[in-house]
This record gives C-alpha cells, structure tokens and sequence, in this order.
C-alpha cells in the first residue's frame, strides 16, 4: 500500500485516496466531440512514469497529479490539480 | 510424441518413470513464420493449437519473454463459467465451456476439468431477480443456468452462514452446473505440448522488443534473440498489451491493474463448488490439494508492480468469512498478483488494428481464464483469415469509438469501478 | 531407552495436554514439538502424499513436518506447526492426514504405490468426459488436504491495528536487539517484532511485539504484522482479540530475520529422529530436551561441532561426525571426512542406524538421531516481498540480500553472516526416497522426472511437482531443490532461477487478515435517521447498498405484497408518507451555481426561476444516463441538486471532478447534504390539504418551493411528485426530523392513509412510468434509449455531449424503454421474446401489479422498442418457469396526461 | 456520540481564511473549507459579511460528534484505523480526515484526554459498535 504525500494533509495512506484516469484523458468541455472520444478510450498504459489524477477522498477531497512508476510504486512528484 | 494414458503411466510405474518424452520442444527461431502469436500463455498456445489444428497452418511460433503460462494464466482463480449476462459474452464464454468439456481428451493432457457447478448467491429479493435476469438471459440462449431456493443453496453448501441476521443473509442462489474450475497450470503445458507435436515452435526466453515495419504494414518481430518475420502478427499478451501495442505506435483502451487472489492451507474437502455473490466481489473455491482458492476486487488504480493492496485481500477475507465463517481459523499461505489488462467497457478485444497484418487479443479484465480455449479458437480464425470469427466480431477494436461497447456491469469507461 | 526425552532435573513439568487422546504434560515454554520430544514421542505426523511417518526436524516456524490440529470446536486449527506452538493447560492437539490412526494409516498404501504417483501424474491420465474425472477427483480431493477445517463459526475476535515508526526491527535475536537499540539511542520511534514470547532483552523506549511475524513487506515501508494474543485453539481473555494484525508504516525497515539451516538429502532423510543441527541445539538449551541419546551429526560445515558440544554436555553419546568436507574443525569426537549419509533406517519415535558414504567405503551407525546440516539460508523474504534484488554467495551457497528499492536493510545472519559451507554434489543413490520437500513428498527422482520432461523453468518445475508449495512454501527445501535443478542442468544455482517469495512468511488466519470485519461486520451498515421511527412500526427491511430502508409496513399478518398494495393504493385514494432521506442531495451555491450545473445536467437549469424545480439526469462522459434527480432554485444563487441514493457517492465525486478539474473557475460551492436533510414524502390527493393543516401555510403548486415549520421544526417543502399523486417532499435537519416524522404519521393516518416502503414506492412509480437508476437506467442507456432526450439541452455544454455523438449510439435497434401490459404477473427480470425458441429481443426491468384494478404492468428495455408500440410478445422466466403475455405500449400507465399531481 | 447539529461549511474560492465572531469554533476541513461551529444564530450576519467571496451551507443535520475521553483516546482511533493519531504533533487545534473501519471520519483532539470525531449520522452505530467490542481499557467514546 502507497504512502502518497498530499501537498495538504502530508504524507497519508493510499486507502485514503481514489484513482481517477490519467492526466491525458481529461477531455474537456470545448473540445471537439471526436477528439473527446478518442482521448476517453485511449491510454499509453506504460511499465513506467505516467501522469494520473488522484483524489485525496477521504482526506481533504482534493485532486491530486500524481507522477508515478507504475512498475516501482515510486511516486516521483505530487502537486495539486491545475488546468 | 508419447501418448499419455492410464496404460502408460502403468507401464512407466514398472520401469522408474524413465521413457517419457518432453512435452514440448526447445527450438531456436527460425527465419520466418507465417504466423508469429507473442505471448506463451494459455490464450497464445491454444491460438496456435487451433490454427495449426483447425487451419492446417504449421508454420508459426509462440514467442514468450518468461515462461509459458507464468502470466494469468498461471495466476488466477481456475473458475470457468460462461453465465454472463450480455449475450455476445455469455456466447463465446460458452463455446469456451463447450470446448473445456473435451479438453482434456483433445490434448490428451488431463487438464483436471472439474464441472462441480458455479454458484451465485444473492442476498435479497433484489439480487435474486437480477440472478434470474441473468439465468433468464441465459436459458433463452440455450446455455444452462438455474435459480436455487435458500433450502437448495444450504443443501449445496451446509458451511454457508444461513441466519436471517447474517450480514449478507442468503436469499437463494443461481447456479451453472456445467462450470467449475480447472487447473490452471494444465492448461497452458496441454495446449503448448499439442501445439508443439503438431509442429509449432514454443520459444521461451524470447522478448519482443519491437515490430518490423514496411509502410504502416508489420512484417515482423525484433527480438532479444534477434529478428524474426512474419506474415502475421498476433499480439496475446493480456496483462501487457499496453506496452507491446505501443511499439507499433498504437494508445488501446486497456489500462493494466493488479488483481490478488489467496490460497489456505490445504484442508478436506469443506466446499465442493465454486461461490461467487452478486452484491460481493468475493469468490471462493477449494482447489483439488485441499487449499481454499480466494479472490476479491482488483486494485482499481493502473499498476504492473505484481504487489498488491493488503486492503484488498482483507476484504475478499472478511467478506469470506461473512459467507463462511468457518474460514476464519483457515490460514491464508500464499497470495499473489496477477496483472489484468482492464479494458474500457470489461469487454475482451479480439480483433484487427490500424496497423496492417497486426491483431490484438487482450482486455480480458478479470475474466480471461475461462475463455482459454474459446478466445484461441477465434483469434486462430482471425489470424489464418484475417476475418473475425462470428462470435468475436462484436469485440472489435473499433467498438468504443463507435459506441458499441458490450458493458456487463454498466459502470463505462472507468475501469476501476469494475 | 533410545529416543527423545526431558533431561533430568529442571523445573516440574505443570502444564497437562493431549494428543492424539494421550494426556501428556509439559513445562511452562514448551513448544508442543519440545513437549512431545520430552515425552519420547518422535513420530508426531504422516506427510501429505505418502503418508510417510514424520517427525520433528526444526524448531522454528520452518518446520515441514510437525504439523497437528490444535484446539477445539470453533477454535480449531488445523496444520499448525507444533514447533511454533507453545503448550497451556489442556491443549488438545490432534494428528493428520492418517487414518483410522497415526500408528495404523491405510493412506501409507499411496507409499506402495509410489512408483505410479509421480510427479504429475494426474496429468497422464483420467481421461474420459469431464463427469469421469469428477469421480476420480473425488477420490483425490478426499486423498488431498492435510488437517480438517472447523464447521462451527470462530467465536473470537480480531484486530486491525494502524503504527507508525522511524524504524521497524524485524527479529529480536542479537542483532535485531542492536539495531533498535542504536534507532532508539538516535531519538527514532522503534517497533521491534520478535516471533517467540521472550527476548533476548528489553530496551527502553521501543514498541515491543512479541509473538508476532512480520508478515509482509509491501510499498513504500507498509508493513503487516499479526500478532498473537493467545496461542491456536487457546481462549483469549475476555474482552480481547485473539490475534492482531499491525498495520505498521516505517520510514526505515531492518531486517534480523536470521537464517534456517538447511537439511541434507539422502534416502530416508525425513524419518522421526532426522533433525537440523541448531534445532538439535534448541530443543537442549531451550527446553532442556534431548532429542537423541546415540547421535550422529552430518554436516557441510563447522557449525555443527557445536551441536556435538552440546549433546554431550546434555549426557547425550556422539556417535559419529560425518563430514562431507576434507577436514573439519578439531574436536575430540569422532569425526570422518568426506562422508555423508546415505540412507536411515528407523524405529517408530526414532531412527535405528544411519548408513554413510565414508570415503570409498559405507558405514552403519547404530544411532537413534541424525543432526543434518546442510548450511543455512537467511531469511531474505521480506527483503525480496519488498522488490530487493539478491545477491549469491558462493561461500554461502545461498542468496543474501542486495540492493532494496525501499528503505530495508538486513543485519546479522538475514544478511548473511552465516558458516560458510563446503558446496557438495550431492550423489543419490536412491532418488526415490531422498525427499527434497518434504511437507508435499517431493523427491529427487521427481524433480529428475520434472526436468526431462521439459519443466525446466523452475516455476515449471515447481508448478509441476508442488516442490514449495506447501504450508512451509518451502523455507527447508527450496535451496536444496535449485542445487540440485543446477545441477541437472550444468548450470550455477544462480542461473538455475529462483522463485518469487510472496506474502505471508507464515501462514496467517483469515480471521486476523479480516480484523474486525470479520464475524457479521464485513461491511459498515448505515443506518437511516428515522430508524428508530420506522422500527417502532416492524418494518420489512430492505438492503441498498449499504443501507437498510423499509420496504413495507405489513400490519398483522398480512404478506409484503397486501401491505404494499395497501400503502399504495392509500397514496391513490388518501395519502402516505415515505421515507426519502437516503436521496443524494447537494447545495450548489455561488454566482456561477447555474453555469456550474448546467455542465453537470444534461437538461436545462439556468432559465430556472427562483423557488421552482424541475426533473433532471447526468450523463457520464461516454453519454450513458448516469443518475437521475430533481434540481431546485432556493435563491438567485443557490440550488439543492437530489439524486439517487444508490449513486450518492459516485455523484459526489462526479460533482467534485466537474467542479475541480473541468471548471475550477467557477465560483461556485458544492456541500454534499445526503446525511444533513433527513427527507419525507407525503403523496396523494389529500397531501396538500394535510400539510396546509400541518404547517399553517398554502402549499406550492407541483415543482415549487416553500418553507415551514412541523412539530415547530423548520421544513424545506418541495412540491415533486414520483408516484404521479400530488406530493410533496419535505426536509428536516436529520437530527431534528422525528418529530416532523411524527405529526404526519398522526396526519396521515387521521386522512385514512398510512406510511408506504420501496415496494409501494415501486408499484406507484412503475404505473406512472418512472425510471429508475439501476433497473432501466442500467449503465447502458442514453437519454433516448430512455426517451428523455427531448430534455437535452440543445446548446451542449454538458459532460456527455460528446460522447453520444458515437454512431452505434443512433442505431435503431438499440434497446429503448418501452411499457408492456398484461392480464396476468408479469416476471420483474424476464426475458422479451416472440415466443419459446426465439431470440431475445429484451427484458423486463420492473414489474408490479396495477395499484388499483386488475392487470400487470411493467417497463421494460425492448430492441428498437419505441417503434414496436402494439406488438404482443411472451415475458419468459425459463429459471422460475414464468412467464406472461405482454402487449408493447408506451412506458406510462397512469394519469397519462398529467393532471393529478397538478391538481 | 451525539448530533453535531450546529455546523456550517463555508467554502471560501480565494481560500482566504474567514474572520468569524468570537465564540464560533473554525476547523479547516479541506483548503478552500471551513467548518463553522456553533455559528448557526450568526447566519445572517456571515452571509452579509462572506458576500460573493464564498458560500455557507448547513451540514450539521447529518454529522454525528463522538467525543472521546480518556488518555487512551490515540490507542482507541489505531483500531481499523490507517492514520498517525498517536504522532504528538497531531494536537489541539489540528483535525484530520480520514478513514476509520471504513467510515469516513473528521479525527479533532480537543485535549489530552480528549478528542472528538466527527462522522455522518448514519455510521454512528457502526462505529459505536467498533468502539464498544474493541474498548479494552483503552477508554471508549462517550
């Protein structure tokens, strides 16, 4: 189980948290629909770094980037959400 | 190749073991194949099984970068069932049961076929329509499928916890009695050793590092062992499709997540059939050695570490324990990790890709087991005629893009919230 | 006398056990093993395949043999290590896996017929359909097994517990000591773990645990410890756990785990009266136990001089020292070089001789104990659960533990300060009988077996051959297993592979892993704020999720079905009152609230006026329904949001996504209120008469908005209906909400009408046409499919536009909601065919009986349904031998116009 | 265990910490969230005073307070717990939220021999029920 350092409520346990999608499968509002579908169905998926948004759900409910090894658990940086 | 029989392992008895043949061959890559299947678990072999069986091509190659059948195939629960709900699943999971029926026979490999029934059990009026929901979706398509009352599911299983008060209180149960569980390992050693007698090479210790391309059209496979043409490529390696289709520059819809399972000690016989819920995501089963087989939720975040989250098993326990309490003093000897490739609507893919003599089997989720020898049955079809197979047409590459996607759960594109 | 025994003197043997139905006693820190070998008892097991006759060959928790069923009823358990069990008064142990006795097992048969039973046979045969096999396996799974699980429910309790330290010191032997010692003296906050109940020392300022197994190791220094308060089948004290699991976080993990010494392979290597060396060194130092009087000592290397020390000084006779090495240490015992045992022979609680390769020549010791020792092993599990790489030691013959991708370390022994070892091929006369793993009967000559046929990987070999996989997962035999694949193969141990080491490093309870979700509580139960309201009325309760809600209020004796007809068709004639508090509810308050909400809803809300309401749905991102609700203008900048209490959470974290990610510009706040407003609908002709009575005030027309007071409670009013009656539903702070509860009871029943459960709920939305989340909005479904799509906005905008631009989403024949009626019950779930035989072409999602009149309704999911409008088709229940007719219709069957719940 | 009633989350969209009257308890639940406690009869004048920069909404009908008292209070929240209550940093004024036994929880030490958690209504049997099997001398909730 992960300890990921929330940038709020320092360094906490992985229960706490949720998964969401990747950072490059945000679609976002304006953009066009087909774009939006295929970013939706579309992941690198790579036995290495990835971009993920996280949520911090059951601790301060923020949204959280999380740069992390998908083979190592290493979680390389962690910051707040920011469009 | 020896055959194997009660007769010779009489005969074999009598003169120490010695004269068995090896299973398989350990041959070095050729030039070319006609058909190159990367990835040496059950789904790859049984592939080449039937295109070499069924197709009559006998120019191919199973390439695997560890050892066959060290992936899912060799880390998951056993179950084999086809009672799913959506009718493009429960059709070729249960073709897929049909050929479990006479595996063992047609690989002349026992592989420990065990049809001791898989049962749902629900835990309200609400679970016990959807139960016949589903047994309903199954019966009207011709595939067994039958409710049991409360007094039937005790008598099935007398160790269950039948009291009005239980926390998942037992309102009866719907069950498959054709299905059952399988031994894993088997699998993979029977459909390699056929494979192999009917000429195909299953190469071990071989790595794909990358495709060989002529404009947009794959012609091959580099390797650690070096190059190796093809005139067709499948990729088979559900856990890892992510990274491999990435080597021909191609995004899937998989996102690759750890799912756990546990065994106990070895024990008598306690549960003679396979209990799943349909409120739970717990499963449990005793395997022939006596251990109690358990599994539970995958991790719902991406991961290939094979380690898993603690969280998780102590979950399938106590949700084992509230089906079962005699499982509480039973002691939990080994888990492990498998990696699943969760695809985006829990569906398989089994299908062509924008990349010209490129297939791709994958996205199994956590339900690829079963579908073994079905799921080789359709990719050998894709692969020798470049055209899918009826039963794999609506698991095609393009569906999510089109809308067509075959979601069993209902949950969408999240594969965590499956 | 030969044999095992208590050394004389020492403190009185006070505590009484059984085993096998033979009273025995034993001394206060016993292990069972200890107690049983001072009692002259050797032979204590049969093995798992062979039913071989086993005895005690460790100490510690490596043991493979000495496995036995502790306790009794509810408590039992079964294969537990009897070396790693300490006795208490009236311990009852039995023996396993023989039968009808240990002395006489008919299983030792499968010994006879050994040279059939090799590895994998079972692969070779049992052909035959797939019912054959289940024949045969019925006698293998009944073959199989080891000790016999209870059948009564555990009456124990477990424990989860959370820590949190600088450094966890796994292993309370010297070097472990040291380390928490030099953490402490650092100011760090320490948590030692030691396995047995003593150590060797105590150290001020360290969290202790003893009894306890550092478990696992997994990421980022999470650790699980379990803890036990008691011993197997013990009673714990009451009020307390039985066992605990630690749920430890460490910024820096040490390892002294130690090392297990490995036993040598020769025929007849797993005979009662075969011991490692140290554990021979245990049993007389800890327990006062001799384990042998006439004993000869096998060894690769220097450490087992010091077990002849201490069998002499114990009384006990050296018979020999066989030493596989050229020369050894001096020593004024017997000593011969280049030797090794080839084979034993045996008496029932110890060995009668031991055969040895001496030189060119062989030998026959009388002797009742062999003391093997085949070097030793450190204990690199935890190190190598953690990802640590291992490095091999060609003094050692062992792997050590290299470079850690976590903050672990090992010291001591665990990092390989070991004897070193002199490396000997083995030469095994008789494979067949040199067991290699000894709890699963694994022998040479089948990993020989395993290996010609091509299972060469060493997971294959294995897979194949169940070497490690037993309850020990082959701490004893897995380096024994690799010299020898090595050297079949002509390749270095190294090269030979290795398997992987996965939790738990010893078996662990299924009570411990669940803690205190074990027994009833596997899942946190919600309980609704007016429980206790509807408890006074004996409710029929009904799940969702992880809440209970009434389903009915059956007065006497009447069955669900009567009281919900009841209940509802009260709402029809009179009124009712139903508990709706579980619905999801936000407050969605700021200057861009309706900016905000109309990203979220896929139908309009900003032209909504102040203090009015209006029907809405959410789509997921792939443009399937994704919940459903209501969406109310309090003030100009406020609104309350409902939705389904089912995707309560789920919604909460979708508002949060829109809200965070998608337009973190918006100044807008999101307060998810579910548990904050407790909620009650009232609903019939009569409920705007009864709450304009209740509340003193005139009541809002349908889809409006109106504060009051009931019971002096302040109310929030909202004029919805979902039955199709004229309704309200009314908001009370959760707390306060009893009394609100209360005065519309007494008003309603006054009116003639009675509190309704989710199955009235049910048959009144049903009629009138409802949807509902999880039964017609099943994931599956786009706002046309359920004929709400004249409700999109037109401007887009909204999460899901895109995706239901896909154009599978337009076909045709997509399954769309549809009402379906019939003279007779409709089966809730059944499939829609054209008749038997034929394909199916959708289902039913709900079913209910016409509240008032005869009949059967229902709304169903039909392929191309909406053009289907008149078609007459068979609802089928194969699985309950249902089934009925039923014409298509649109999907509403009561007040198709609308009027009531305006009226 | 008793209703917690009197609470108001205040959501602030610069994150700028509010300035409440005397008597009003303020927790900082998330980066941009307040918990005003015991401002319920101060509605009014927050709302004027907050204006556009933020929102209130009512969240104390659905909040259960268990108050803890007793020096064992920290060995109490370990059980099924995954947070460091026992790290002496975490003190007055400070609260946490976490999860206990499942249960999504507001952890609030108000002393030494004190501590307040705060969770939704409709969990307080579940914990209660957690605290009163496991209260082994510990000290349970009042």
């Amino acid at each position: 189980m992960m300890q990921i350092d929330c940038p709020y409520c320092g360094p906490r346990a992985q229960v706490e948290f949720a998964y969401e999608r990747t950072l490059d499968s945000i679609v976002t509002l304006d953009m066009p629909a087909e774009e939006a579908v295929s970013r939706l169905y579309a992941r690198a998926n790579p036995r290495g770094l990835d971009d993920e948004l996280w949520r911090h759900s059951f601790g301060c409910r923020q949204w959280l980037v999380l740069r992390r090894h998908r083979v190592s658990h290493a979680i390389v940086s962690i910051t707040e959400y920011a469009p | 190749m020896k055959r194997y029989s009660a007769l010779a392992l009489l005969k074999a008895g009598l003169t120490g073991q010695r004269g068995w043949d090896r299973a398989w061959r350990d041959p070095e890559p050729k030039k070319s194949y006609d058909v190159i299947i990367i990835g040496g678990g059950g789904h790859g072999l049984s592939t080449a099984y039937y295109l070499a069986k069924v197709h009559g091509i006998r120019n191919i190659a199973v390439l695997e970068k560890g050892w066959i059948g060290g992936g899912n195939t060799g880390r998951n629960t056993t179950i084999v069932r086809s009672n799913y709900r959506q009718k493009p699943l429960h059709d070729l999971f249960d073709f897929a049961l049909n050929l479990w029926e006479g595996m063992s026979d047609e690989l002349n490999y026992n592989v420990m076929f065990s049809p001791r029934g898989a049962l749902f059990l629900g835990h309200s009026d609400s679970d016990m329509t959807m139960l016949a929901q589903r047994g309903d979706a199954l019966r009207c398509d011709g595939i067994d499928a039958e409710l049991l009352s409360r007094d039937q599911v005790q008598k099935l299983i007398p160790l269950l916890d039948m009291s009005a008060s239980a926390r998942f209180p037992i309102h009866g149960g719907m069950t498959q009695r054709r299905g059952g569980t399988a031994r894993h390992d088997a699998v993979a050693w029977g459909y390699a050793r056929a494979a192999d007698a009917l000429g195909v090479d299953v190469i071990q210790k071989c790595e794909v590092t990358g495709f060989t391309m002529d404009g947009g059209r794959v012609t091959g496979v580099e390797t650690n062992r070096g190059s190796i043409g093809a005139g067709r490529v499948g990729i088979c390696v559900a856990g890892n499709s992510g990274p491999v289709a990435a080597m021909a520059g191609l995004k899937l819809p998989i996102e690759a997540q750890t799912l756990q399972a546990f065994v106990t000690e070895p024990i008598k016989p306690m549960i003679d059939t396979v209990i799943m819920s349909q409120s739970l995501h717990c499963y449990i089963s005793q395997s022939d050695k006596g251990g109690i087989v358990l599994g539970g939720d995958p991790d719902q975040f991406p991961s290939y570490a094979q380690r898993g989250l603690p969280a998780r098993i102590e979950k399938a326990a106590a949700e084992a324990i509230a089906l079962v309490p005699a499982l509480s003093r039973l002691r939990m000897v080994r888990c492990w990790s498998g990696t699943t490739d969760m695809s985006f609507d829990g569906s398989p893919i089994i299908s062509g890709l924008p990349v010209d003599n490129l297939y791709l089997n994958g996205g199994w989720c956590y339900g690829g087991f079963k579908a073994t020898p079905a799921s080789g049955w359709c990719y050998a079809h894709l692969l020798a005629t470049g055209a899918s197979h009826a039963l794999a047409a609506p698991f095609a590459f393009d569906r999510f893009a089109r809308g067509a996607t075959i979601d069993e759960a209902g949950v969408g594109f999240m594969p965590q919230l499956r | 006398m030969s044999g095992p025994s208590r050394i004389p003197g020492g403190a009185e043997s006070t505590l009484r056990f059984r085993f096998d139905g033979v009273e025995y006693r034993a001394r206060p820190g016993d292990t069972l093993a200890a107690a049983l070998l001072a009692n002259g008892v050797g032979r204590v097991a049969r093995s798992f395949k062979y039913h071989r006759p086993r005895g005690v060959m460790a100490a510690g928790v490596e043991e493979p043999n000495a496995l036995v069923t502790v306790g009794v009823g509810g408590r039992t358990e079964p294969n537990t290590r009897a070396t790693d069990l300490y006795v208490y008064d009236g311990l009852v142990a039995v023996s396993q896996n023989r039968w009808p006795s240990l002395a006489f097992d008919l299983g030792a048969i499968n010994g006879i017929a050994a040279p059939f039973l090799a590895a994998g046979f079972y692969y070779k045969t049992f052909f035959g359909p797939a019912s054959r096999w289940m024949l045969y396996e019925k006698f293998i799974r009944r073959a199989a097994g080891m000790g016999k699980a209870p059948t009564a429910p555990d009456p124990d309790a477990y424990e989860h517990r959370a820590a949190f330290c600088d450094v966890l010191v796994v292993g309370g032997g010297a070097a472990g000591i040291a380390a928490a010692r030099k953490a402490v003296a650092a100011g760090e906050r320490v948590i030692l773990v030691e396995q047995q109940r003593a150590l060797s020392g105590s150290i001020e300022g360290v969290r202790m645990l003893t009894r306890t197994t550092a478990s696992g190791l997994w990421d980022h220094g999470f650790a699980t410890l379990a803890e036990r308060l008691v011993e197997p089948g013990q009673t714990p004290t009451p009020g307390q756990p039985a066992q605990r699991l630690w749920h430890v976080r460490a910024t820096r993990i040490v390892l002294a785990t130690g090392a297990i010494e490995r036993p040598l392979t020769f025929a007849g290597n797993d005979r009662p009266g075969v011991m490692l060396s140290q554990a021979v060194r245990s049993y007389i130092a800890r327990f006062d136990v001799l384990p042998g009087e006439r004993v000869v000592i096998a060894t690769n290397n220097d450490d087992a001089y010091a077990t002849a020390d201490a069998i002499a000084a114990a009384g006990g006779e050296v018979v020999a020292i066989l030493d596989s090495r050229a020369s050894g240490p001096a020593t004024h015992f017997p000593v011969f070089t280049d030797a090794v045992p080839l084979s034993t022979s045996g008496q029932t609680h110890h060995l009668a001789s031991v055969k040895a390769r001496v030189g060119a020549g062989t030998r026959r010791f009388d002797a009742d104990l062999l003391a093997v020792s085949g070097g030793f092993t450190p204990v690199v599990h935890l190190h190598s659960q953690a990802g640590g790489k291992l490095d091999w030691r060609e003094d050692l013959q062992a792997f050590v533990p290299g470079a850690s991708p976590q903050a672990v370390s090992s010291v001591g022994a665990a990092a390989g300060e070991v004897p070193a070892i002199a490396a000997t091929v083995a030469v095994l006369p008789d494979p067949k009988h040199s067991f290699i793993d000894f709890q699963n009967d694994v022998t040479a000559s089948d990993l020989d077996l395993a290996w010609a046929e091509g299972y060469r990987s060493v997971e294959h070999l294995k897979r194949y051959t169940t070497l490690g996989m037993a309850t020990d997962q082959g701490k004893t035999s897995n380096m024994a297993a690799l010299a020898h694949l090595a050297s079949v193969a002509g390749v270095t141990i190294p090269q030979a592979g290795l398997t992987t080491f996965r939790p738990p490093f010893t078996p662990l309870t299924l009570g411990a892993l669940a803690g205190a979700d074990g027994g009833g509580h596997a899942a946190p139960a919600r309980r609704i704020a007016l429980y206790d309201r509807h408890q006074r009325l004996n409710p029929l309760w009904q799940p969702l999720g992880l809440w209970h809600r009434p389903r009915a209020y059956p007065i006497g004796d009447e069955t669900l079905h009567a009281a919900a007809l009841r209940e509802a068709r009260a709402v029809r004639t009179t009124a009712g009152i139903v508990d709706v508090s579980t619905l999801a509810k936000f407050a969605v308050t700021g200057p861009d609230a309706a900016a905000f909400l109309e990203i979220v809803c896929a139908t309009g809300v900003a032209k909504l006026a102040v203090g009015r309401g209006r029907y809405t749905f959410m789509l997921r991102e792939d443009g399937m329904v994704m919940d459903d609700g209501t969406v109310w203008r309090i003030a100009e900048t406020r609104y309350l949001l409902t939705s389904s209490t089912g995707g309560a959470d789920r919604m909460e974290a979708h508002l949060s996504y829109a809200h965070h990610v998608l337009a973190p510009q918006l100044k807008v706040s999101v307060v998810a209120q579910q548990e904050h407003f407790a909620g009650i609908a009232l609903a019939g002709p009569l409920s705007r008469e009864i709450l304009a009575a209740l509340t003193g005030t005139e009541m809002p027309a349908h889809m409006g908005v109106a504060q009051a007071a009931i019971a002096g409670v302040p109310v929030l009013i909202l004029a919805a209906s979902y039955s199709g009656e004229r309704a309200f539903e009314i908001y009370a702070e959760g707390h306060l909400a009893g009394p609100v509860w209360d005065a519309l009871e007494v008003a309603t029943r006054a009116a003639g009408g009675y509190p309704y459960g989710l199955e009235a709920l049910e048959f009144l939305r049903i009629e009138k046409g409802h949807i509902v989340i999880g039964a017609e909005g099943d994931g599956r479904t786009t706002p046309h499919d359920l004929s709400l799509e004249k409700m999109l906005r037109k401007a887009g905008g909204f999460i899901g536009a895109s995706g239901l631009t896909r154009p599978a989403l337009a076909a045709a024949d997509r399954a769309q909601l549809v009402g379906l009626t019939s003279d007779t019950p409709i089966p809730e779930g059944a499939m829609l065919i054209a008749h038997d035989g034929a394909p199916v072409e959708g289902h039913v999602t709900s079913a209910a009986g016409r509240v008032i009149g005869t009949g059967a309704v229902a709304l169903g999911l039909l392929g191309g349904g909406r053009a289907r409008l008149g078609d007459v088709l068979l609802a089928s229940s194969p699985t309950r031998g249902q089934s009925a007719r039923v014409t298509v219709t649109a999907p509403v069957f009561y007040d198709v116009e609308g009027t009531r719940y305006r009226e | 265990m008793a209703a917690a009633g009197d609470v108001i989350a205040l959501d602030r969209w610069d994150a700028a910490p509010p300035d409440v009257a005397a008597g009003t308890r303020l927790l900082q639940v998330e980066p941009r969230r307040w918990w005003l406690i015991g401002a319920c009869a101060q509605t009014d004048t927050l709302t004027a005073q907050i204006g556009d920069t933020g929102a209130l909404s009512p969240i104390g009908g659905g909040l259960t307070r268990a108050t803890l008292t007793g020096a064992g209070w920290r060995e109490v929240l370990t059980i099924s717990g995954c947070f460091d209550v026992e790290d002496p940093r975490f003190g007055v004024g400070k609260i946490a939220a976490t999860t206990l036994h499942h249960v999504p929880v507001w952890i609030a030490p108000t002393g030494d021999e004190m501590c307040e958690v705060y969770l939704a209504n409709s969990y307080a049997p579940t914990l209660h029920e957690l605290w009163s099997r496991s209260a082994t001398g510990q000290g349970g909730p009042s």
